[in-house]
C-alpha cells in the first residue's frame, strides 16, 4: 500500500531541512532505495533515465521494489530480471514504439513474477501531482467509464459543486525518487533544460530524493538564474555527479540516446529473452569495476558521436 | 499494384480528415507522419503537439525522433513543457484532434491496449493506455487508424483501456465523459464515422478498389453502413512523394 | 456565478487554435474586455501588473467587472474609483505594507460600493490552478475551521480515500485575463522571467487572454528557448507591445517599480482620499493622449532609474 | 530607558524563538529582519522563504525589497519559484515556521486580518489573509508576533481569518486541520505558548521589566501562566547592532 498524505507529511515534517553538502558517490546514495520501497523513476521512456542510479540499486541487490514511472523503457528489463521489483506502477511499458513490446516485460507480467499496475498517462501524472501537493487526490474526467478504472483504485464521485461524475485519483508518495538532471549543486538545488517531466512532483511527493547530475555547478551559478531551480535543496537527500549517468539513454541538450545500442539489445532479447537480459546486466552492471568502467565499454567514440548528434540537432 | 502501401493509404486517409487551423495530439510512427503531410498538403496551419510536451517542433530532416518523449521531439518548439501541463490543455479543450490505434476495437469505438486475456492474468500483456485513455476520453475528435483485420475488430474487446462509445448509446455521456469523442476511423479499407445517436461505427467511405463487402469481410462485428457510401480518391503522386520524403526510410510507413 | 467547467470547455472547444498573428493596439485589445466580465489581473501586487490595459479598459469606461487578483495593490483604487469594478475576488487587497491599508477600499468595501470576495492566498492560486486544470475543484488542508469558508462558497468533504476533512476550493473560469510579461511573439506564445506568479494558470483558465510584453520578439527567438515559454498561442487573443507596460509598477529584470511615485500617491490619497484618485485617473489615465504621453508624464529621467537600479540589483 | 524601542525587542525575542537548520515563510518588515537577525547570530543555516516564490534570496545591502512579492525579494534565489509551488511546500510539511501578525487575536490563537464589524458589513475592512491563513492552517510551527494591547487581544474577534486553535480543545483537529499549529505569541512584553490539552495561551517569558500584572492588564482574555515563568535576558548590543544595520533606516523596525 502506498502512504497516507498524513504519513507522508509527517515523513517530511521529520526530515533535516537544512541546506548541507549532500554529494556523495552513488554507492552511498543507493543505500537510500531499501528493501520493499515504492521507488518513482525519473525521466519518460530513454530521456534522463538514472541509469546510474538503477545500476547501482540492481548492483545491491535491492529486493521488493514497487518501481513507478511515467512510462518505462528499456531499464524495466533490467530490474525486472534482476529480480529488484515485484511490482511496477505506470501509464505505459514497451522498449519504444520503435523497437516494440517489451519481451521481457511480458515474460514477467504474464508469468505472474511482476505485477503491474496501469493508469492513463495523465493519471499517473496526477498522482505525482497530488503527492507534490500533499493532498489525498486529485480530479480528472480522464479513465471514467475505463475498465482502468476497476483495477488501479481510482474512484468515482459526484462533483459537489457541479453534480458532475468524476474520477478521483489517489496521492502517490514513493518512498524514495531517483532522478537525473542536467545539473545541480552540491546542496541538491537542481536545475533542468527541456522537457521537464513529472520530475519536480516527484521530488516533492517522495520521502527520499536522490539526484543524479551531469555536472555539479556552484551554487552562484545557480543563484544567477534561481527561475531555472525546479527542485530546491531541502527536497534532497543526496546529489550525485553523473557525467552521462543517463547513458545509453538521452540527457536533452548534451548527448542523444545511442539507438545502435538500442537495436543490439533489442536483437538480444528478441533472440536470447531473458537470458539475453542476464547477460546484458553482467555485462553492463555486475561486470564493470567502476563508474568510468561502465562507459568505457561503450567506446569514447560513440559517447562523442551521440554528444555530437545532439549538438548537431540544434545547430544545423 | 496501386503504386502504394497499406499503410501508406492509411497515412494519406487519416491526413485528409484533418482540417486546417486546428490543434492535434500526435504519436511517433504513421499519426506523425499523417500530420506532417497533411500540414504540407492542405493543412498548413495544423499545429502538432506531443504529449511529452512539446508544441510544434521543427523536425530535423534527418534527425527524426524514435519516440515523442525524447529532445528530437522538442527541436526548436514554440514551448517545451510537461506532460500534466499538456494534459491540462487537452482537458481543457485545447486540442482538436488525437489519434489512436488499438489491438482490439469494438464496434463503439472502445479500444483495448492492455491485455489479451484476464487483466490479472494476462495471456498476452500489451503496452497499457499511456495517454491512449485520456485522449479518447477528452479530446475533441479523436481518430482511430489502424490496420482493417478480423482479430482486430471485434465483438467484444478484452479490456476497455480508451473509451469510444462504451456500451453505446448515451453510455458514454453517463458514465461522466462529457468531453469530446471518437469521431472516426481510419483503416486501409475504409474511413469510418458513429453514429451519434447508437454510438456504433458506420461505414462512411470506401478506398478505391475496395468493396462494402470486404469491408464487412475484415471486420469481427457488424458496423452500420452509410446511405450513401463514399469513394475517396486515390493517393495523389505528391502526397505520395510528400509522405516519402518525411520517412526517407519507411521506418514507420513502408514504402511500395 | 462563476461559469460551470462545463461551459468553460465548450468556450474554448469553439475558438480558433490556429496560430494567426494577434498583434493590435491597446486600445483594440481593450474590446475583449466587456462590461460585466470576470476579468483576472496577472502578476501580484506591484510585480507585472497590466497596468497598460488597466488604463485602457478604465478609458473605456467599461462596468460592472468582477475583477480578481492574488493579491491587490494600487491598480484597485483606480478600479474602483473610475467605476470599472463592482465586485473584487482575492487573498489581500492594500496599498502594501509600506504603504498600508488602502484608504479607498476601505471606503468602497465599508460602503457597500465593491463587494469584497475573500480566500486564502494558496486558495486563490488553487481556484486558478482548478481553472487551468479544466476541473472543478482542487482540494487543500487551507481554510478549514476558518470564517473565510463561511462566506466565499468553498466546501468542506470527507475525503473518500482517507477520511479526513478537506476543503475543496471551486475553480474559477475568468471571462478574460489580462497579464503583462517580458516577452512575447506576434501570435502569443509568452515568456517570463524571475517569479511566474499564477499566470500561466491565469492564461489556461481564462476564455480570452490578453498578453502585453515589452518586447515583441521573433518566432525564432521564442523557439531557441521553448522552455522558457509559458503560455502557448493558442491560450492567447490579443498581444500588444507594452513598453514599460507595467509602470510605475515592476517587471523583473528590466525596471523596478516607482516608489516616489508611490510615496506621493499614497500622500494625495491620505490627505484628499477618492478625490485624490480621481485626480489621478484625470492626470495619468484619461488625460494622456496617447500611451507614450503617459509614459512622459514620470518623465525619462525616472524611467531610466528605475531600469538603473533594477540593473544594479544583480549587478552589484 | 531601555535603549531599544518595543519593535526592536520584538524583534530580538522573535529571532531567538527561531531555531537553526529549519526554513521559515517570511512576510515583508519585522518578520524578515527578525529572521535575518537569527541568521546573523544563533541560526546561521536558516533558510528564508518568501511565499511569493523566492527561496534564500540575497537580499541587496541598499535595495531591500518593500514586499516579498517583487524582484528585490528574488536577488540571487536559490529558486524563484510561484506562490502555488510554495503553498505546495508548505502543505508537505517542508516549511517549519511561519510569522503572523494580527489586528485581533483570542486566547486560541485565532487571528482575524479581514473585518472590524460584520463580513459583509464592515466598520472597517482590513487587506485580509493573504497567506496568513495558510500559514496558520500549515506551517509545523507558526509564530505569531505583535505589539501587545488590549483591544488586540480580546476575547472574541469579529472573524476569523487566520485559525489558532479554533475553540480549543480538540476543535483544531476536529475541524480537520491536522497539519502544524500556532507555537508561539512573542509580544514586546512576553513570549506565550500554548497549552497542549485546552489550546489557550500561556504566558511563558516576560520580557526585562515587564510583571505578569503588565500583561495581564494587557489583554482582553485570561491567559494561562506557566508554573514557572522565565524572564528573557535583555537585547545584547551585538543583536540591536545587527538589527539596526539589517534596517538602517527604522523602516520596518523603528530605532531607539
Amino acid at each position: 500500500m502506498v502512504l497516507d498524505f498524513v504519513e507522508a507529511r509527517k515523513q517530511i515534517e521529520a526530515k533535516d531541512h537544512s541546506m548541507r553538502d549532500k554529494l556523495m558517490p552513488p554507492e552511498e546514495a543507493a543505500k537510500l532505495v531499501r528493501d520493499g520501497d515504492h521507488m518513482a523513476i525519473g525521466g519518460i521512456m530513454y530521456s534522463r533515465t538514472p541509469m546510474a542510479m538503477i545500476r547501482e540499486v540492481i548492483r545491491r541487490g535491492v529486493k521488493g521494489l514497487t518501481a513507478s514511472r511515467l512510462l518505462f523503457s528499456f531499464e524495466s528489463d533490467m530490474l525486472f530480471v534482476a529480480g529488484s521489483v515485484d511490482k511496477a506502477v505506470t501509464s505505459w511499458i514497451s522498449m519504444a514504439v520503435t523497437w516494440g513490446v517489451s519481451k521481457i516485460m511480458r515474460n514477467y507480467v504474464e508469468g505472474g513474477k511482476v505485477k503491474l499496475e496501469e493508469w492513463s498517462h495523465a493519471g499517473i501524472n496526477l498522482r505525482y501531482k497530488a503527492g507534490a501537493m500533499g493532498v489525498p487526490f486529485l480530479p480528472t474526467l480522464s479513465m471514467l467509464g475505463s475498465d482502468l478504472m476497476k483495477y488501479n483504485g481510482a474512484k468515482e464521485m459526484d462533483c459537489p459543486f457541479t453534480g458532475r461524475k468524476l474520477c478521483l485519483v489517489p496521492a502517490l508518495y514513493p518512498d524514495v525518487a531517483v532522478i537525473h538532471v542536467q545539473r545541480a549543486d552540491r546542496y541538491g538545488n537542481v536545475q533542468v533544460d527541456g522537457m521537464p517531466f513529472a520530475d519536480a512532483d516527484l521530488a516533492r511527493a517522495s520521502g527520499r530524493v536522490i539526484v543524479t547530475a551531469e555536472e555539479i555547478v556552484s551554487t552562484d551559478r545557480i543563484r544567477r538564474e534561481g527561475d531555472k531551480t525546479v527542485i530546491p535543496f531541502f527536497c534532497v537527500d543526496a546529489v550525485v555527479e553523473a557525467p552521462f549517468g543517463s547513458y545509453p539513454h538521452e540527457c536533452p541538450g548534451l548527448y542523444q540516446a545511442d539507438y545502435e545500442h538500442f537495436h543490439r539489445y533489442a536483437d538480444t532479447v528478441a533472440k536470447k529473452g531473458v537470458d539475453g537480459v542476464k547477460e546484458y546486466l553482467q555485462e553492463y552492471v555486475y561486470g564493470p569495476a567502476s563508474y568510468y568502467d561502465y562507459l568505457q565499454k561503450f567506446h569514447i567514440a560513440n559517447l562523442m558521436k551521440n554528444v555530437g548528434l545532439s549538438r548537431r540537432l540544434v545547430s544545423d | 499494384m496501386p503504386g502504394y502501401t497499406t499503410a501508406e493509404l492509411v497515412t494519406v486517409m487519416a491526413s485528409r480528415e484533418l482540417e486546417d487551423r486546428k490543434t492535434a495530439f500526435v504519436g511517433a510512427g504513421l499519426p506523425l507522419i499523417s500530420a506532417a503531410l497533411a500540414q504540407k498538403t492542405h493543412a498548413p496551419d495544423l499545429t502538432i503537439i506531443f504529449e511529452g510536451g512539446a508544441v510544434a517542433p521543427l523536425i530535423h530532416p534527418t534527425l527524426a525522433p524514435y519516440s515523442t518523449n525524447e529532445a528530437r521531439a522538442t527541436r526548436f518548439a514554440l514551448m517545451v513543457s510537461s506532460p500534466s501541463d499538456l494534459f491540462n490543455l487537452l482537458h481543457r479543450g485545447y486540442i482538436d484532434y488525437g489519434f489512436l490505434g488499438g489491438a482490439q476495437i469494438d464496434k463503439y469505438g472502445n479500444i483495448n491496449t492492455s491485455v489479451i486475456g484476464d487483466f490479472e492474468h494476462p495471456k498476452v500483456r500489451l503496452p497499457g493506455s499511456g495517454g491512449a485513455n485520456d485522449i479518447s476520453s477528452l479530446c475533441t475528435k479523436t481518430m482511430i487508424v489502424t490496420h482493417h483485420e478480423k482479430r482486430r475488430f471485434i465483438e467484444k474487446i478484452d479490456f476497455l483501456t480508451s473509451p469510444g462509445y462504451l456500451a453505446g448509446g448515451d453510455s458514454r455521456r453517463a458514465a461522466g465523459l462529457i468531453f469530446g469523442k471518437v469521431d472516426r476511423l481510419v483503416s486501409h479499407l475504409c474511413v469510418m464515422d458513429f453514429d451519434e445517436e447508437s454510438g456504433v461505427m458506420r461505414v462512411k467511405k470506401l478506398h478505391p478498389g475496395v468493396t462494402i463487402e470486404d469491408v464487412l469481410e475484415n471486420t469481427g462485428f457488424a458496423p452500420l453502413v452509410a446511405e450513401k457510401l463514399e469513394t475517396t480518391s486515390p493517393p495523389t503522386e505528391r502526397e505520395l512523394k510528400i509522405l516519402r520524403e518525411l520517412d526517407p526510410e519507411g521506418m514507420y510507413v513502408p514504402h511500395a
